[in-house]
């Protein structure tokens, strides 16, 4: 077997690995039980949670990663090293990790007054939008910040000789030139948000019809055995997915300004 | 008039020495120079791109040099143009007039001048995307004119372009030049172009001016070796004082065996000081004779065989190696009179030296001739 | 306030959240529980289990995907569209469903032949290898391509004209110029396996002195309360994600061909 | 010899013609073109790091079109080099040997040979990302000689030098071309370069082979208005046929009011079927008489009026309008010769198109000229 074919072949393996790992999701699939799985009010209730919650969170983080991302790639400044290592932590550290710190921390004296006076994060909707926005704040300003990485900065250099202040050469050029890459990073946050279940269950736990995201019902589910509805929420999540991809992948194309 | 005084400035490990220099209005100032030789980071220290270590930049007896880059008053084209991607032709060459409040108009004043005179008004609609290198020039000269500032920062606009679409190009510039008063600083490696569109030439080098005058003073008088080899002269000779008056200096030269006359104007050098330096010549100045031309100038002609010739283009290039000298001497002739003297390898010929062609090496620099 | 300054300062927020996290666990540190609680057995258990199961399944799919990202980097060839995009299944797609697709496709009679005549994997140690395995295993192959991506194909073919075989440059020119991207996709790849939790908790179960990785011990001790001690085991994970970034960074700094 | 066969290739929407050429033993084949004209795509064919559509490659007489990369025996020169940064220049160099199994010894024949006669004995042990241009341009040269092969093909190796660097290593290739008897197959935008490497040379316009020949050939006969403007003529007159023998014919120039003599040799024409056609000089070519210097020979000389000059190294450019006549004539001559004759704007000149450099356009491509 030539070098080319023993390469393709292993590309074919983990092809194959993920592949019949979504096809033996049809081996428990009935039509029937899909409709009431999927109309069932608790399913429906875990949909919009996962929908809303997600939306609100990668709304929030985008809002705060386009400056940022856009001060790490263009500015030198004191500590830049350090928030852009940070930025990293929760793509390293362990979602569960990440809920513990969070639950932690609301039961510091600061995080307790917050509960006290302000809003109640702890099991609540609130607990589900902050785990999700610190799971995923950091990655969309990482995507972000890639994306603005490939603008070359003489646009700006060149929009500022032709008059243009630092603000009006952002929005007229930096801006727009990575539309594309911001809606890419926003709509992969998205997904990320959607199917976050490490750091939720650990702040918000998994109450049903009040906490529980679509990630959570799968856990939930399959624990109490209901492979058939488990199933349906996996097949929901993993058309998500490969959509997004889709749609991401379609967006990224031919984005050039070399 | 712009002026450059003793500005220093660093990226990396790279020094970029004091340089001055001057550009006076409606003229063009070359800093002509290899690649890494730091003449990008002169221009980015002028523009504000960068921040100089010391010096000023002086726009018409104003420093500008703390000034933010949008206030300076200079027009800039980048190496890659850096045509807006997402907009139209039309949105880059408004986009000046817009970021300053201006109309937004087409055929205001001269936006629109500039539009028919660089031929682009075909192209308004386009993206720019989708243009030709030409036209990409076009559009970016439009847009860095747009703004009405007479003073031009170029670098190296022309490197992307082919040989005949640049010299269309070069002509353009000399036009506009002309036509808008324009006082340009342009920066570039070819040789041809920095003595085409300079009226005033600074040879950069390894982050140092090492010439600096006139385009005519810096193509006929490198005075260093290295300016000299960069400016592509492989005609370098060692000489020694002999004799002859401050006027009409004569000097031996052991590399090819003969007495050179050189003129009163060939360079700065001390005869009573230096008894040993170096003289030059641009292969092109030295002329072959046929042997019934030999006249009464009996100076500065050395009787050679041909090595070998080049044929390139306009010129064919040979070298001739003088009777018991291993030192070579290239002449660049044209096409037309190598095919009438029918020049071959092999042959004698008389190379004549002209004096008044023969530059003087300045003496601190000799030491680099090998 | 300056349009720098603005940028900066949400730069800043977000650096400013993470590092309220981590500092907030400093308020439950004490001094003595950190030795008693590093040094319990089960403690120990953990982290030995969590390096382990880490090292093999890291070291199993950067073997596949070696192979893999070559291919998807320099062949066309059918499918790989489809190849490319189902590897970043696991990252877009929730790790709780993840989990869920395995235990499903182990009560498929496929799966449940294997249990039977081979590896028993739910609720094993080989199941948390899995997990991670599958979590991984498209990251690291993704990250492996962008690396051989850098290399430019002219190398290769060059090397060819010099009279080299296809696997021979690969060997000599593509390997050594990848490696460092290699060993940081690993040690990516190993951190991320570290801190899975969701397909872990899923398949394997949070069985103490059995399956229990470190993130599943973060969740179990956090769920009893043990505020503690759960801090000790946060900052166990949170420092050996700093080192990992820290040495990535290094070790992909300078890296250029062009 | 090396021999293309009617060659196509496609890349993405552009689709490279059939090409075919062939390379001599010891000698040199340039294809010359612009940016984006296909001749990367053709030499890539050739080397076969693409498939091509249809058409062979044929290596003294053994077709080598469906054979693989390694197994051609053809070295390669890629524009960027492609020195392999991590591994020294003694490892590069001995790559090629490794790969063939051969002594990995740097002291072992022509690898021997090489190293010292391009000079690089001094780098073997240093890293090649710190070599400079002109030393990596003679590791990979080195690098593609040392297996023996005699065959070289070279994409624009020496784009990436400046103009006095690339003059040595112009020289230089021209030396091992003769020494190791050396077949070279090479692409490169650059006229000059063309001109003086090459023994035959293809002009590629837009993906097909617009005009091929011997040096001279191409050179004075560019044959088409596409190839003329590329080859840097702007001197581009619209003729009609007038009278004289088919030996010396005569045609008169509307644009520049007169009548021309053609030589014989002007280029393919059928007189008696085409009555209007179009004819070309080179400004170099173009010879400027000094009123006192007008002999017997009347033909071709056109009385006008300089327009323009326009100095820039070795030339000097003058644009120049005959009397009644909107189109001006370029010509360029030597500096020393402007310089004697003092020719500025404004003065009168005769202008002579010697009848030997007058060259006639393909009819076929006569209607471009605008």
């Amino acid at each position: 077997m030539t070098f080319k074919g023993i390469s393709i072949a292993c590309s074919f393996t983990t092809f194959g690995l993920y592949a019949v790992l979504i096809l033996s999701l049809f081996y428990f699939f009935r039509t029937e039980t899909l409709w009431d799985a999927l109309f069932s009010e608790r399913t429906l209730f875990s949909i919009r949670l996962s929908v809303v919650a997600a939306t609100i969170s990668t709304f929030l983080s985008v809002l705060i990663a386009v400056p940022s991302a856009f001060a790490l790639s263009r500015y030198d400044f004191a500590g830049k090293k350090a928030v852009d290592t940070i930025l990293e932590l929760p793509m390293i550290v362990s979602p569960a990790a990440l809920g513990a710190m969070l639950l932690i921390f609301f039961n510091n004296p600061l995080g307790l007054w917050i509960q006290d006076h302000g809003v109640q994060f702890v099991f609540t909707f609130y607990g589900i939008v902050l785990a999700q926005f610190v799971t995923v704040c950091g990655v969309s300003t990482r995507l972000i910040k890639a994306a603005m990485d490939e603008i070359p900065v003489r646009y700006e250099a060149v929009a500022r000789t032709l008059g243009a202040s630092p603000g009006k050469a952002f929005l007229t050029i930096t801006l727009p030139l990575s539309r594309r890459g911001i809606v890419a990073a926003s709509i992969l946050s998205w997904a990320k948000a959607l199917g976050e279940f490490g750091a939720t269950i650990t702040i918000a736990g998994s109450m049903a019809m009040k906490t529980e995201t679509l990630p959570i019902a799968i856990f939930m589910r399959l624990a109490s055995a209901e492979i058939e509805g488990t199933v349906v929420l996996i097949l929901i999540l993993v058309s998500i997915g490969l959509s997004i991809l889709y749609i991401v992948r379609i967006l990224s194309r031919g984005d050039s300004y070399a | 008039m712009l002026e450059v005084v003793d500005l220093s400035a660093r990226a990396g490990g790279f020094v970029l020495g004091k340089v001055s220099l001057t550009v006076q209005p409606s003229s063009c100032h070359v800093i002509l120079g290899p690649t890494g030789s730091g003449k990008t980071l002169l221009l980015e220290s002028v523009i504000g791109l960068r921040k100089p270590q010391e010096g000023k930049v002086i726009l018409e007896g104003n420093e500008i040099t703390g000034l933010p880059i949008e206030r300076r008053g200079l027009s800039y084209v980048p190496q890659d143009l850096a045509l807006f991607p997402h907009m139209t032709v039309r949105e880059n060459i408004l986009y000046p007039v817009r970021m300053r409040g201006g109309t937004q108009d087409i055929e205001n004043g001269i936006v629109r001048e500039l539009v028919d005179s660089l031929g682009i008004r075909h192209l308004l609609d386009r993206s720019v995307r989708n243009l030709s290198g030409g036209e990409r020039q076009r559009t970016a000269l439009a847009r860095a004119m747009a703004s009405g500032c007479t003073y031009l920062v170029l670098d190296e606009p022309l490197s992307a372009l082919h040989e005949s679409l640049k010299k269309e190009l070069w002509y353009l510039l000399k036009d506009l030049q002309r036509r808008y008063d324009l006082a340009v600083l342009m920066v570039t490696h070819d040789l041809e172009e920095a003595f085409f569109l300079g009226d005033t030439v600074s040879v950069v080098l390894e982050g140092r001016v090492r010439r600096q005058g006139t385009k005519e003073d810096v193509y006929e008088h490198p005075a260093s070796v290295e300016v000299a080899r960069f400016l592509g002269i492989r005609n370098l000779f060692h000489v020694e004082k002999e004799g002859g008056t401050g006027d009409s200096p004569l000097v031996y030269c052991q590399d090819l065996r003969t007495t050179l006359k050189l003129s009163p104007h060939a360079g700065k050098w001390n005869p009573t000081s230096t008894s040993s330096f170096a003289v030059g010549i641009r292969s092109e100045n030295v002329a072959i004779l046929m042997p019934g031309e030999l006249t009464s100038e009996t100076h500065n002609v050395i009787e050679g065989t041909i090595e070998d010739t080049y044929a390139s283009g306009a010129l064919v290039t040979l070298m001739a190696t003088g009777r018991g000298s291993s030192t070579s001497v290239e002449a660049a002739l044209p096409r037309s009179m190598a095919r009438r003297f029918a020049l071959a390898k092999g042959h004698r010929v008389l190379l004549h030296l002209p004096e008044e062609s023969l530059f003087v090496i300045d003496p601190d620099s000799r030491e680099d001739l090998s």
